[in-house]
């Protein structure tokens, strides 16, 4: 019971949040304090919602019936809480990183920043509790017509570029493949919550499973699953802090978060097991994770490399599903967690750069080390982390994605992952490396005036790195959590 | 005596009405005059709906002379239904015509422009409600004569030029669907659709009767514009005065696509239409062309009041897929879409008249910048804009969802996904507008521009906020639409 | 052709002759050929042709254009309160049966009435149409939507004409 | 003239068509009325023949009421009266148009119109 | 006959003033024919407005626009195909028709003979039309009423006229015709360049 009033709170308070931010448009100060409180508060919320799931409970709350069998309902499961965790902790998180990296870099519109910021979460929240295929697709079209504004916050038309990329791919792939899979499994099945064990087995022909899956998989374009990955690099023209939570965590998360979700609760992992098409997708994940590393390389925009870099992550998880095997489910969803906190520290750090030398080029950071040495300290901890090691949590989730791989019996996939992860020592650790024991070019040295960034963007970042320590002293809560997943106790 | 009375009534007010309101001269009292008719036929239509929901199909004997050999209205769900989306449409639009009319019709003409809008109300429901073939064609040619007149004032020439080639076009059909039922007449000797029905099937394989159906299709599909026929539309909707275009669009080819209904399903019987005559793959053909072109050509229009009659026009195809399916859950759809698109699109036609209102123009380079001048009005644009994509939480979802669900209870996977693609094109070209309103500098020079006046505000929130209502409580046209297409194909009552 | 003398003259003759015509066509519609629209029109033809002759202002000044409104609607408004009456009368609407004492009665009395109505509304009309067309060409002012109120979309209108 | 099987019908297509192809392949605007007129006409034809009965006469009792006699049936003719006062209301309807037409663009040809538009839009 | 002739001569002719006059005659043949085929009432309606009124709104219109017609050179196949189709069509069907004048077709068996037996004794009008018109069909009567009603105020709203002083509308229309002079020679420019 009170978890059903923790949920609709939870979608409502970013939005109560909106029109407190709305309100207070004319006094800065007031209107990033209402953004903190409100983040605060839905992160209450939203662990409150920890303990009755712990116990294995399901709170969930059904709102109203379109039509028969097509609800607007919620439940809390394991995965989602997961996800809503990192996502209501990391906002809290970004919000105090924004505040520094929006005054520092004068942007214009900050009001309409923060506020599309809350509305996004609100979405975002609506995709973790989503009790059945139906809610979980408003809220993922909600999210991205949400983010399009921060997209393109800039204005410019490069940005409008960006944004009609971004915006045309993930419209367009959830229109065309996702709804028509959802309706399809609707006609099929004749409902569409998600139940352990899944709603497909037996109702369909494998061809037509298959196919599903298939639209499944393409239809979630925030996944970046190639060839579906060019929105993202596009969408860097956003802000860094959006980079950083909607396209670290939020919306690319969305989409692997959505893609577990359909093989736990739509297709159920005995049902995915024995797909064909299953294994040309993972060879597909397995190949996006190489690509993506390769092009990451090549990348002299940091912003950009690191935008690879997370398709790349993606993969993994995408692959971590496909592997269809219960380690490979955990693996997934601890790498949403691991790769979250890394991944953002990294694009704080990227922003921190921009704030403090105005430098968005990997060549051009010589030495900057020596001017921000709490930034780039972060910043090798986070990728530490995304590379997978110790002592970073990151190791863990490769870990469980090997034993995956193992157990699944692909030894090919093994070898890919560490691959990979050589690759992305090869495309994240220079940039430590540039920045600390290169000469630094005269221009910095040059200008005297470039200090630290912001402290509260400092302050953040360098929460998110001690992140990914804890993260790798105490991954029990998370293996737990995760672990319930596949196997719910009672 | 209401009840009794009631369809006898749902005409002739507004039919006495007309000339009521050429008499009063004034074009303050004939606007306030019509604005009442309109809510109190829609009242009636209300009744009327409940009154079929509950106690069935109903017929009232024009002159009390009993059918075959006088006129007869016969009342069933779907005409209710249709009736009730006229009435209402008309209720909505009216209190808005007033600024709107004050701001595009030469103010000697107000009187005229509402008695020509009342005759026009008549006409379609007289359509609607009638039970005799041939009392189809007068009613047609009411409601026609007079939306002619009405797209002729629109402001630009081109309304004039519009206007006379609708008036070609409308009339050719109009003489084919007089062919139509003249050679159906022949060969059964009655005009009384019940009687029609019954009779046809014993010439069913007689060559005039094929003739007949041909024409009569052919001149109905030029009325509601069906793909290739559709030429006089865009024009039509796009010059005429925006209240004109909101109720048009909103009602008068839906009305059409009721004959349609009518004849094919009823009078000449599916087994006839669909058997005899292949009319599944020329609809289905036609209608899937008329929603890829229509909405292509819909996206590289510069003026928005033509994108959204092309629009208009791709709509018209969904109705007619859902129509080409045979299936019950097929007209379903089809009729909840004649509901939603008629809601939607009244709304965004009126939302656009707001814009005229004040800007003038309706090219998209001249709204750049509005939403922040306009901001309420270009909400509801975009709320109904949603809906036309089909975004969920809006009626246009629930019609597309029992579309695609339709055709795949067929098994046209193909069908599906072209349907959704499509939709994505409605997403292109609503979107050219909100990126204009939204995401671009308004140039400063015009900066009397303001809110639109609340008289046409309301009206349009009233719609909008009914394409989201009837997107989240689907109950009412449900409950109407399945029931129509169970009547229609009779099955059940 | 306004000074031609003997046509004036032939016409004061014709038309009374036309009127009587086109009453007698109206009442006789129930025995011969003929009735309410051919009268009607007939009657109409009477005054076009007086309009013709003797110019649109006198042909105005006979009949203003206020008469010709309430004529136009008068006849409907006939047409549609006999079918009103029907209905107060108990039967249904336009049901003349009810009208009058007894069925065949109240039958004549109706059709008498709406023949009339249909006489008067076309007759009105037909005038009203051929004033309106006459109208525009003796003063053929089309500038009347632009000068009537500023409005942007004048000059845009305007434009599209001079192009 | 000699009415004979369905020979009448082919005049009445005939003149259909006539009309018709003068609706929409002339660029006259009047032109393509009087088309649209005979085109309507020929349809009146058309329905009045199917009401002719051999022998028959008027539908009108004469005085006396004539018994045995064989009379054309009424109903045509009433829908036709009815179809012919749809026709000149139309024919008036689209005449007015075409003089604001001409006042508005100085000509009533079809292209030429096309051609105004194209510029001014 | 003759009208198939003068058909032909209106889809021929481009001298505006004839084709009208033309399809004046042509309302007029039709008449009699009506009047052949016992169709007394319409014969005399078609003779009223097709050859009187109509002939002279066109004659009106006339005066006030061209009175000849541009020759055009541009190709007209499409518009004949569809023609020659509906004809094919109209042609297909009529073949199954029953012949002409006969008793037996269907359409002298169901509902006239109701009216003809019975609509001089239960409504007491000699002339069935008349009742036919007026009582049974009352409603569609009716609605024709409406029809002409709705044309008149179409034609007033869009030929009519504010009452205001002449040489205002004077100038108007003078300068309405020198834009249409412009257009003209424009279009012209246009065309040649």
């Amino acid at each position: 019971m009170t978890g059903s009033i923790a949920i609709i709170a939870a979608l409502l308070v970013p939005l109560i949040g909106v029109l407190g931010i709305v309100g207070a448009r004319h006094k800065p100060n007031l209107r990033e304090v209402v953004t903190l409180v409100t983040a605060t508060c839905l992160f209450i919320l939203v662990a409150s919602l920890l303990t009755p799931v712990l116990a294995g409970g399901r709170p969930s709350v059904s709102v109203m019936e379109i039509l028969p069998g097509l609800e607007l309902a919620f439940e809390v499961e394991p995965l989602g809480l997961v996800f809503a965790l990192i996502a209501s902790f990391l906002w809290i998180v970004t919000s105090v990183y924004s505040i520094g990296y929006m005054r520092g870099h004068h942007e214009k519109n900050q009001t309409r920043f923060y506020a599309w910021f809350a509305v996004a979460l609100a979405a975002t929240m609506g995709v973790a509790f989503a009790g059945n295929m139906f809610t979980l697709f408003i809220f993922y079209e909600i999210l991205t017509l949400s983010t399009y504004p921060l997209v393109t916050h800039a204005g410019t038309d490069k940005a409008k570029q960006g944004g009609r990329t971004y915006f045309g791919i993930l419209i367009g792939t959830s229109i065309a493949f996702q709804l028509l899979a959802i309706i399809i499994t609707y006609v099929t099945v004749g409902t569409l919550d998600f139940t352990q064990g899944g709603i497909l087995a037996g109702k369909a022909s494998d061809f037509v499973i298959g196919m599903l899956l298939v639209l499944y998989v393409f239809g979630v374009g925030k996944a970046a699953l190639m060839p579906f990955h060019r929105w993202l690099p596009a969408a860097m023209v956003a802000p860094t802090p959006v980079s950083a939570l909607l396209h670290a965590v939020a919306v690319v998360k969305a989409g692997v978060f959505t893609i577990l979700k359909i093989s736990v609760y739509i297709f159920g992992l005995d049902l995915l097991a024995d797909i064909g098409v299953r294994d040309a997708l993972m060879w597909l994940a397995a190949a996006t994770i190489l690509i993506a590393s390769v092009i990451a390389i090549r990348q002299d925009n940091l912003k950009r490399r690191l935008a690879y870099s997370t398709i790349s992550q993606l993969s993994y998880i995408v692959l971590g599903a496909m592997l269809a095997t219960e380690a490979g489910i955990v693996g997934g969803t601890m790498h949403i967690a691991m790769h979250a906190f890394g991944k953002i520290t990294l694009f704080f750090c990227a922003g921190a750069i921009l704030v403090a030398t105005h430098k968005t080029e990997i060549s051009q950071m010589g030495g900057i080390g020596r001017i921000m040495p709490i930034t780039m300290t972060a910043y090798t901890i986070g990728a530490l982390s995304i590379i997978g090691a110790p002592p970073m949590g990151g190791l863990w989730s490769k870990w469980m994605l090997g034993m995956a791989a193992l157990d699944a019996g692909e030894f090919v996939m093994i070898g890919v992952l560490m691959l990979s992860s050589l690759l992305s020592i090869g495309y994240l650790l220079p940039v430590s490396y540039q920045a600390f024991f290169n000469t630094p070019d005269r221009h910095v040295t040059g200008k005297t005036v470039i200090k630290e960034a912001p402290a509260f963007s400092v302050a953040a970042l360098s929460l998110t790195a001690l992140g990914c320590i804890v993260l790798f002293l105490f991954p029990d809560p998370l293996y737990h959590l995760a672990g319930m997943i596949v196997t719910p106790l009672d | 005596m209401i009840a009794a009375h009631l369809p006898a009534l749902l005409i002739a007010i507004p039919l006495i009405a007309a000339p009521v309101c050429l008499l009063l001269g004034r074009g303050g009292l004939a606007w306030a005059w019509s604005t009442l008719v309109s809510w109190l036929v829609f009242g009636l239509s209300w009744l009327m709906l409940q009154k079929t929901l509950i106690s069935g199909p109903f017929n009232y004997e024009l002159g009390g002379w009993e059918a075959p050999f006088g006129i007869e209205y016969q009342v069933d769900t779907l005409n209710a239904f249709i009736l009730l989306i006229v009435a209402a449409i008309g209720a909505v639009v009216m209190p808005y015509a007033r600024a709107s009319v004050n701001r595009e019709v030469p103010a000697h003409k107000h009187t005229l422009f509402y008695t020509a809008y009342l005759l026009c109300l008549t006409g379609l429901l007289g359509i609607t409600i009638t039970g005799d073939a041939f009392n189809v064609f007068v009613f047609l040619e009411i409601s026609s004569l007079s939306s002619y007149a009405m797209i002729a004032l629109g402001r630009d020439p081109k309304a004039l030029t519009a206007s006379f080639q609708y008036l070609i076009m409308g009339t050719i059909g109009a003489t084919f669907i007089l062919i139509g039922i003249g050679l159906m007449y022949q060969m059964t000797g009655t005009l009384n659709m019940a009687d029609l029905a019954k009779r046809l099937p014993a010439v069913e394989d007689t060559r005039p009767v094929m003739a007949a159906f041909a024409f009569f299709i052919i001149g109905v599909s030029l009325k509601l514009a069906l793909f290739p026929l559709h030429m006089w539309l865009p024009n039509a909707y796009a010059y005429a005065p925006s209240v004109v275009t909101a109720f048009l669009a909103a009602t008068a080819t839906k009305v059409s696509v009721y004959v349609l209904y009518r004849f094919v399903f009823t009078v000449f019987g599916q087994s006839f239409s669909f058997d005899v005559i292949p009319l599944e793959p020329i609809l289905l053909v036609l209608s899937l062309a008329g929603i890829f072109v229509a909405s292509a050509v819909a996206i590289f229009q510069t003026n928005v009041k033509r994108l959204l009659a092309w629009s208009s026009v791709a709509q018209i195809g969904y109705i007619m897929l859902g129509v080409s399916l045979i299936t019950v859950a097929g007209l379903t759809a089809s009729i909840l879409h004649i509901f939603n698109h008629a809601v939607m699109k009244g709304a965004l036609f009126l939302a656009m008249g707001a814009v005229y209102y004040q800007v003038g123009s309706v090219q998209i380079s001249d709204l750049n910048g509005i939403a922040k001048k306009m901001p309420y009005t270009m909400f509801a644009f975009v709320i109904a804009g949603l809906g036309l994509i089909g975004v969920p939480l809006t009626g246009g979802f629930i019609s597309k969802w029992y579309l695609i669900t339709a055709v795949l209870e067929r098994g046209w996977w193909p069908v599906a996904v072209l349907v959704l693609l499509s939709s994505l094109l409605a997403v292109f070209y609503v979107w050219r507008v909100v990126e204009a309103a939204y995401f671009k500098a308004g140039d400063n020079d015009d900066v009397e521009v303001r809110e639109a006046p609340l008289s046409m505000l309301v009206p349009l929130y009233v719609l909008t906020a009914a394409s989201v209502w009837f997107g989240i409580d689907t109950s009412l046209p449900l409950k109407a639409s399945t029931e129509a297409a169970r009547q229609l194909m009779g099955i059940g009552g | 052709m306004r000074h031609h003398l003997i046509l004036r003259v032939v016409t004061k003759l014709l038309i009374p002759l036309i009127m009587l015509f086109a009453l007698y066509v109206q009442f006789h519609g129930d025995f011969g050929p003929g009735g309410g629209f051919q009268a009607g029109v007939i009657f109409g033809s009477a005054f076009i042709v007086y309009a013709l002759v003797f110019g649109l202002e006198n042909a105005e000044k006979v009949i203003p254009s206020g008469y010709l409104m309430a004529l136009l609607s008068a006849g409907l408004l006939l047409y549609a309160g006999v079918g009103f009456a029907a209905m107060y009368r108990g039967g249904n609407f336009l049901d003349y049966g009810v009208l009058a004492g007894d069925f065949i009665a109240g039958q004549h009395l109706g059709i008498l009435l709406v023949e009339l109505g249909v006489g008067i509304t076309v007759c009105a009309a037909m005038i009203v149409i051929f004033f309106a067309f006459a109208g525009r060409g003796e003063s053929n002012d089309d500038a009347e939507e632009d000068d009537d109120f500023p409005s942007p979309e004048v000059n845009s209108s305007s434009k599209s004409g001079e192009a | 003239m000699v009415w004979l099987g369905h020979f009448n019908y082919w005049i009445v297509i005939f003149l259909m068509m006539a009309g018709f192809y003068t609706v929409i392949a002339r660029g006259n605007l009047i032109k393509k009325i009087v088309g649209l007129n005979i085109f309507q006409t020929s349809v009146f034809l058309l329905y009045i023949t199917m009401g002719k009965v051999k022998g028959g006469t008027a539908p009108i009792v004469p005085e006396g009421g004539g018994e045995g006699l064989a009379y054309s049936n009424p109903i045509p003719h009433v829908l036709i009266l009815t179809a012919i006062v749809v026709g000149v209301a139309t024919t008036s309807l689209g005449l007015a148009l075409i003089v604001r037409i001409r006042e508005a663009y100085g000509t009533i040809e079809e292209d030429e119109i096309q051609e105004i538009e194209d510029k001014s839009s | 006959m003759f009208l198939v002739v003068i058909a032909i001569a209106i889809v021929r002719m481009h001298n505006l003033f004839a084709t009208v006059m033309l399809s004046g005659i042509y309302s007029l043949l039709m008449a009699s024919i009506f009047v052949v085929l016992d169709a007394v009432d319409v014969a005399f309606t078609e003779a009223a407005v097709g050859a009187g009124i109509s002939t002279v709104l066109m004659l009106g219109t006339l005066s006030l626009t061209a009175s000849r017609e541009k020759i055009h050179v541009r190709p007209s196949i499409m518009p004949l195909i569809v023609v020659i189709a509906t004809g094919a069509m109209l042609l297909y069907g009529t073949a199954g028709m029953p012949d002409f004048g006969d008793p037996m077709a269907p359409v002298h068996q169901h509902v006239a003979p109701r009216y003809i037996n019975e609509s001089p004794i239960e409504i007491g009008v000699p002339n069935m039309v008349t009742s036919v018109l007026a009582s049974y069909r009352g409603y569609d009567t009716l609605g024709e009423l409406a029809v002409i009603f709705t044309a008149g105020v179409g034609v007033m709203l869009l030929l009519g006229r504010r009452r205001k002083p002449k040489k205002l509308a004077g100038e108007a229309a003078a300068k309405d015709n020198k834009t249409a002079r412009a257009d003209d020679s424009d279009s012209k420019t246009e065309v040649s360049t």
